[in-house]
């Protein structure tokens, strides 16, 4: 019974640990973006609330809670109110089975730093990132508003087409780490990450990762200068809110996918091995924020043809090359 | 239409493309360590041009009378219309303006009023930031532009040139010949 | 008819024309400040050089000197035209003060125009500029003779067109001033048009003065409403309040010019007096609840009474538009009137006036200024139709002879023969004159033999007027009857009020007059009365006597008048700037003028003399007021009446459509009426009474404007001739009290040969209108210290 | 009972209850989204049963990719929304015909003995489902893959046949 009741301690303590840090850097991740899109951008950045603009991301959560949720007419509202919930529910849940570091043991107690240890973690994260499509597909159609359903048709376009290619450059890893399970791909990388020893499956998952997650330059459904802000046009307060977070929440764990599956996870040198997942798992959004202060948004033509045309028969041709190295080494 | 590319072509298509990207990466990332060239407005105040186009100011004449003869030149030259004004005649002769309005909300700073004054009497000054509450407040009458000051141009004096007997007499402005005596039979 | 091209433009113009004029024909505008249409050419300002490239004439002349000739190829951009012109202007401004900012002609200044349009931006000329000592010229005009050009405009206009002598040029060389020799008023009754003709800012509109520019102005065609002629004008307004008003050219009328009485007495519009808002029994209410009370009030009088308990009472000053809506108004509730005129002998003069044209009689000023013999019978044109000594002017300097016989003194600025006579005196020397009668001396002796001293004038004029190929008789309407059937003779009504013509077409032969109402209301037999824009006092003392036994008297007006102050219910109406309307002149010309300025009271008593108030969510005052047409539309739904739709096309034959810019002759005249009796002789010793006009305030506007009535004479003036005023013991300059029924009115006496034996001469003026169609002693009497 | 007893019944009360919804929904979007449910809570069956391959791939499958399918062409189209649920009438035959097959199972399951005994737990790790499926049955699954694709360009050809036929661009 103690152990039950432990187990379910230690469980909620690390469901707790996770929701907090992830919530938090996604609220401070906001507030980088702004400060080094400043920065790109030769100015500054926010840096009126607080020291250095630390405490925007509270003052705009203040506002965005205290803004007035506007449900627009002619709305399916049962749809309309849940959309939003799909796409941070969506990533946070994914969280479940991410892996922050080895076990440890407390008491002889070994404490698994991940709060869902399972055989398919791989295939769990997968599935709920492409879940993550509904919140914006829903929220498109339901707005009633012919930017909203274009924003949600592209993304929803988008985003089957891309994770094929994402599920693509996922093969070749499963396949030399010989296992699903998160724990045991970083443990495959103990020696060489993956993105060294693939480095076609990581680019290939690096570019379709990014259009998972509608940044430039893959913003297609929310493009302003096409569809005002595509699918959350109508949206406002602490609705528009949740998509903003959850685009955030995804770059964190678009981060800790990557350091995961191909950066080693929080193998590494000298540092302790949280400090090394962290690192790596921050390196991710920076990166993608600086994507976006480099690169213009690709046309719509060009991303399917890049998705299907590009990434697909180059994943097909690596798992087709990786399969043929590990049976030859066999 | 499209033609077949051989492998050099795709190459090197493919080669531009990479360099392309990696220079617009480049680009921002020197800019990353470039000092902003943001303003920080509020406490820091860039010492604008004289020529700035900001409030409108109505300025004095070196005597410290007002410049303005209310001829409506401004006004005619407004193109939102924005200034209205009416003339009389001053207890000292001069003609001057009875009211002189400026709807500073519906100004659009263009400064054709200021090229139109012909006695340099409306000007335009730096000062841009002057916030209302509520929008007639906006509405600038004569005692508001009015300043005790000639603004840019603090020598010019109209009447001095004026060939009008407003102050001084005939013939004693700048460049006149002494008033014609009409019942002289003098040559 | 010669033959030329202009700009490569071919024009055929009348012979004698000046190519400056015939290239304005073309609508090509030569540049020019001495050289004016009615003025003629000086050849003083060298602005309108062209290049004459072929023809009798060849190279560089003024357009405005070389009469257009067969076979000229002229070219007015020529390069060398151009250059020549540009330097004309920069020697013009070589003198030219540097003050267009405080200059109220600048915005419409010719010199301007060509000074920007030439160039000229950089004074290079190195010396001095000249300058003069200005003067006061009097209210009208303001004089700043530095800016002068000496383009002679003005004083070809003042001394050669108008006649007046006291203003002119003076010095010479480059010292040439134009001024009066003191500084004083100037004499001209048309001395306003100096500011429309000078070019330049030297001679400008004093009234006007500082007010406004003319771009800021809204301007409008409109018709002047101070005598019968119809002068066209131009109203300028500006904050709700008419600033100025000038000549606007019409060839069949006024030509270029109109007369100071024309163009100062707009100030009744925003008069501080003028009611502008509705009243029920003297306290102010709101235009709803005034007609619906106007209405209830006629409704109960015609319940208790009948219609015809109620009588309609209009004006000659109304416009068609209200008069045919009274009609309709009138008609609907089958109502007495409306009623225009005093009595019913009058309206028959005028009637008979009309009448008279029919048949290609009719003259107007243009012609007149062609006619070679002129006689005003009856009229004395200075005061009665000032225009129309302009016209006698411009008809004396061809050669004309003109011939004024009138019981009251008269001055005209030109050589004519005054025949003061006795108003029963006039029918005899028309008769002589028009050749009705033999015209040989015993019958000159025979028809006035109490006038010898003007049996030498008659046996001169006679011959002349017999010899005339193109006379012209004018006169007042009383004499109408005197109309000679010589077909020779051109005819040209002097009537009172702006609209008297219309009111006679419009009203019913049968039509009551104001007197006849009067005696119903004394008998009782009208309750209510609607008063339309018109005073009764000065209409009919009679009437305005008769107001206080009415029921209900509801008067439309805009001035203040005696009657406003009596009305019951009283409804503002709008002027003829505010609605606009269509007059009827003497010659039977309808005229439109349109509405210039908004309604309202003017920006400038709104913000009593500072700036206007900022409440711009306010209804702006003074906005009550409706076109009088409108109100009578009104009234009639008020009262459940249905008001036939009435055109004053039904009574001139002219509809509103038809109303050409220039005017257009009624062509519904009144069929010939039995003419109006002859002036008689009064009974007994007394002296007629004859009402005489000034040139200010003593039309029904002008009484109500300030500026006009700050020009007229601060005493009124009794005149008599010398056998008369020894007859009655009074000596020149004492000071009479004259009665008018019960009240007292203080004058001074005037006594002068030039006034007719037998005759008073008195001010037309309301106060006046009681005086008897005859006075004695006992009416004139000494004032006791 | 067991938790993870509660929470089978508990998902498969959801995915019966959404199952129901998306068969009589007549707003295509509503009815898209129940399945959807049904789908997710049916994975969650799968993984409380102690095979979470088969529930990943439901998700993965058939929630993340199928469903968004339909999901897509019903947005494409612009289906009009229809109100309430589906007449009984129109659905009264195939309805019948489902709800004996029903009957006709269960009552076999019933009746057969085998139908009560309790199932050993599946094994379904995913590196045995890996050896079976491409192992034991790797003919089958590259028959499947190789009809899959020639239905794939038939699709494709047909498709682009019809465009040409109308006279659009030139294939």
């Amino acid at each position: 019974m103690t152990d039950i009741l432990c187990g379910i301690l230690v469980m909620l303590a690390r469901m707790a640990v996770v929701l907090a840090v992830v919530f938090g850097l996604a609220a401070y991740m906001i507030l980088v973006e702004r400060k080094l899109l400043g920065r790109f951008q030769v100015r500054y950045g926010p840096n009126r609330v607080g020291l250095f603009g630390l405490l925007q991301p509270i003052a705009d959560g203040l506002k965005m809670l205290l803004k007035e949720d506007i449900v627009a007419d002619g709305v399916d509202r049962r749809i309309f109110l849940i959309a939003p919930a799909i796409v941070a529910g969506a990533a946070l849940f994914s969280f479940a089975v991410v892996p922050f570091g080895p076990t440890f043991a407390v008491f002889d107690r070994p404490i698994a730093q991940v709060i869902a240890d399972t055989d398919v973690g791989l295939l769990v994260i997968f599935g709920l990132s492409s879940l993550a499509v509904y919140g914006v597909a829903l929220g498109g159609w339901t707005s009633d508003n012919k930017y909203s359903l274009l924003g949600g048709i592209r993304g929803a376009a988008q985003m089957i087409s891309y994770e094929l290619a994402l599920g693509l450059s996922l093969v070749p890893v499963a396949m030399m780490a010989r296992s699903l399970n998160l724990t045991d791909i970083v443990s495959a990388q103990a020696t060489l990450p993956f993105a060294l020893s693939q480095p076609v499956a990581f680019a290939i998952f690096v570019v379709s990762a990014l259009a998972e997650t509608n940044r430039i330059p893959f913003d297609l459904p929310e493009a302003e200068n096409e569809l005002q802000a595509g699918f959350h046009t109508e949206y406002s307060g602490m609705r528009f809110a949740l998509f903003f977070v959850g685009e955030y929440v995804n770059m964190i764990l678009l981060g800790s996918v990557t350091a995961i599956f191909f950066l080693g996870g929080w193998n590494g040198p000298l540092l302790p091995p949280i400090v090394w997942f962290g690192l790596k798992v921050l390196a991710v959004p920076v990166f993608l924020i600086w994507t976006r202060a480099s690169l213009p948004r690709l046309r719509y033509d060009q991303l399917m043809a890049l998705g299907w045309k590009c990434l697909v028969p180059l994943g097909l041709a690596n798992i087709l090359v990786t399969g043929a190295l590990l049976a030859a080494g066999r | 239409m499209e033609e077949k590319k051989d492998k050099t072509g795709l190459l090197r298509e493919v080669l531009d493309g990479a360099a392309g990207l990696a220079g617009s990466y480049a680009a921002t990332l020197t800019h990353l360590f470039r000092r902003p060239v943001t303003e920080q407005y509020p406490e820091y105040k860039r010492p604008m041009p004289a020529r700035t186009r900001g409030r409108i100011i109505l300025t004095r004449s070196p005597d410290g009378k007002e410049r303005c003869v209310a001829c409506y030149l401004c006004s005619g030259a407004c193109p939102v219309n924005c200034i209205s004004m009416q003339s009389e005649e001053g207890p000292d002769g001069r003609r001057r303006a009875a009211w002189f309005r400026i709807n500073f909300a519906r100004c659009i700073y263009c400064g054709l009023c200021e090229e139109a004054c012909p006695t340099l009497a409306l000007q335009l000054t730096p000062e841009f930031a002057f916030c209302k509450d509520a929008i007639e407040d906006f509405v600038y009458e004569k005692e508001d532009l009015l300043v005790d000051h000639g603004g840019k141009d603090p020598d010019y004096d109209f009447y001095a040139h004026a060939g009008v007997a407003a102050g001084r007499p005939k013939g004693e402005h700048i460049g006149e010949d002494e008033p014609v005596d009409v019942k002289s039979i003098l040559p | 008819m010669p033959d030329l091209i202009i700009d490569g433009r071919p024009v055929r113009v009348p012979k004698g024309t000046p190519v400056i004029a015939a290239a304005e024909s073309l609508g090509i505008v030569i540049p020019r400040f001495c050289w004016h249409p009615a003025l003629g050419a000086a050849g003083a300002c060298r602005m309108c050089a062209v290049m004459f490239l072929d023809g009798p004439v060849k190279g560089l002349e003024m357009s405005c000197m070389v009469p257009a000739a067969d076979g000229m190829v002229v070219e007015t951009f020529h390069p060398e035209a151009v250059t020549f012109r540009r330097r004309v202007v920069e020697l013009l401004m070589a003198n030219h003060p540097h003050d267009c900012p405080v200059c109220d002609e600048g915005g419409h200044c010719l010199l301007q125009d060509e000074t920007i349009s030439g160039g000229h931006a950089l004074r290079r000329f190195p010396g001095r500029k000249r300058t003069y000592l200005d003067q006061d010229l009097g209210p009208f005009i303001q004089h700043e003779m530095n800016r002068c050009i000496h383009c002679y405009r003005c004083a070809r206009f003042y001394q050669e067109y108008c006649g007046y002598l006291d203003f002119g040029p003076m010095q010479n060389a480059n010292r040439v001033y134009f001024g009066r020799f003191a500084s004083g008023p100037l004499e001209s009754p048309f001395s306003g048009n100096l500011a429309d003709i000078c070019p330049t800012g030297t001679l400008t509109d004093k009234p006007g003065r500082y007010k406004s520019r003319r771009w800021d102005c809204q301007r409008a065609p409109s018709v002047c409403p101070h005598c019968s002629l119809g002068c066209a004008t131009v109203a300028l307004s500006r904050y709700r309040e008419v600033v100025r008003v000038e000549a606007r050219e019409n060839p069949a009328v006024n030509g270029h010019f109109i007369c100071d009485r024309g163009r100062y007495s707009f100030g009744y519009a925003a008069s501080a007096e003028r009611p502008r808002q509705a009243r029920a029994d003297g306290v102010p209410t709101s235009m709803s609840t005034a007609l619906a009370l106007a209405g209830t009030r006629l409704g109960g009088v015609v319940e208790a009474f009948g219609p015809e308990a109620v009588a309609v009472v209009g004006s000659a000053r109304s416009s068609l538009e209200t008069q045919t809506a009274l009609t309709a108004l009138a008609r609907a509730g089958g109502w007495r009137g409306p009623a225009f005129f005093a009595d019913r002998t009058e309206q028959q003069a005028v009637a008979a006036a009309l009448a008279a044209l029919a048949g290609g009689r009719a003259r107007s000023l243009a012609e007149i200024g062609q006619a070679d013999a002129v006689l005003c019978l009856g009229v004395s044109p200075l005061h009665d139709a000032p225009m129309l000594a302009l016209s006698l002017r411009q008809a004396a300097r061809a050669g004309a002879v003109v011939a004024v016989a009138d019981p009251r003194p008269a001055t005209l600025p030109l050589p004519f023969t005054h025949l003061p006579l006795a108003p029963d005196k006039l029918p005899g020397a028309a008769a002589l004159l028009t050749g009705a009668e033999a015209a040989d001396a015993a019958a000159i002796q025979r028809a006035l033999p109490l006038s010898p001293e003007l049996w030498p004038a008659l046996e001169r004029l006679a011959p002349a007027f017999a010899a005339a190929g193109n006379p012209v008789l004018v006169f007042a309407p009383a004499l109408a009857a005197q109309a000679p059937a010589d077909a020779r003779f051109g005819l040209f009504p002097v009537l009172c009020g702006p609209n008297a013509a219309g009111a006679a077409l419009v009203a019913d032969a049968d039509a009551p007059a104001c007197d006849d109402l009067a005696r119903a209301i004394e008998a009782g037999e009208v309750k209510g009365l609607v008063l339309a824009e018109a005073d009764a006092a000065a209409l009919s003392p009679r009437l305005a006597a008769a107001l206080p036994g009415l029921e209900t008297l509801v008067v439309l007006d805009h001035l203040p008048t005696p009657s406003f102050a009596a009305a019951k219910v009283f409804l503002p109406t709008q002027t003829l700037f505010e609605s606009g309307g269509t007059l009827c002149n003497n010659e039977a010309r309808l005229q439109y003028a349109a509405p210039v300025a908004p309604p309202g009271e003017p920006v400038s008593r709104d913000g009593r003399g500072g700036h206007p108030p900022r409440d711009y969510a306010r209804k702006l005052p003074g906005t009550d007021p409706l076109p009088a047409a409108a109100l009578c539309a009104v009234l009639a739904l008020e009262m459940g009446l249905d008001m036939p739709a009435l055109s004053f096309a039904a009574f001139t034959g002219v509809g509103p459509e038809d109303v050409a810019p220039e005017g257009t002759r009624a062509t519904r005249l009144p069929a010939a009426p039995t003419a109006p009796a002859p002036p008689s002789a009064p009974p007994g010793q007394g002296l007629v009474v004859v009402r005489d006009d000034a040139l200010f305030a003593t039309d029904a506007y002008g009484r109500y404007a300030p500026l006009a009535r700050a020009q007229a004479p601060a005493a009124s003036v009794v005149r008599l001739h010398p056998d008369d005023a020894a007859g009655l013991g009074l000596a020149d300059g004492e000071a009479l009290t004259v009665t008018v029924g019960d009240r007292r009115i203080e004058a001074t006496l005037a006594v002068s040969a030039a006034v007719a034996r037998g005759a008073a001469v008195v001010p037309r003026l309301p106060g006046w209108a009681g005086l008897p169609a005859a006075i004695g002693p006992e009416t004139l009497r000494r004032r006791q210290p | 009972m067991t938790a993870l007893g509660a929470l089978f019944y508990l998902l498969s009360a959801v995915m019966l209850a959404a199952a129901g919804l998306a068969a009589t929904r007549r707003n295509p979007i509503h009815a898209v989204c129940c399945a959807v449910v049904a789908f997710l809570a049916s994975a969650g069956v799968f993984t409380v049963l102690g095979a979470p391959l088969p529930g990943a791939l439901q998700v993965v499958v058939y929630a993340g990719a199928i469903m968004v399918l339909f999901l897509f062409i019903i947005m494409l189209l612009g289906l009009p929304v229809g109100q309430g649920s589906v007449p009984a009438t129109r659905l009264a035959a195939p309805g019948v015909l489902v709800g004996a097959s029903l009957v006709a199972l269960f009552t076999l399951l019933i009746r057969d003995p085998a139908g009560l005994t309790p199932l050993p737990a599946a094994t379904a790790a995913p590196g045995a489902v890996g050896a079976v499926l491409f192992g034991d049955y790797w003919l089958a699954v590259e028959a499947v893959s190789i009809l899959l694709f020639a239905a794939l360009a038939a699709v494709l050809l047909l498709g682009r046949a019809r465009r040409g036929h109308k006279g659009g661009e030139p294939a």
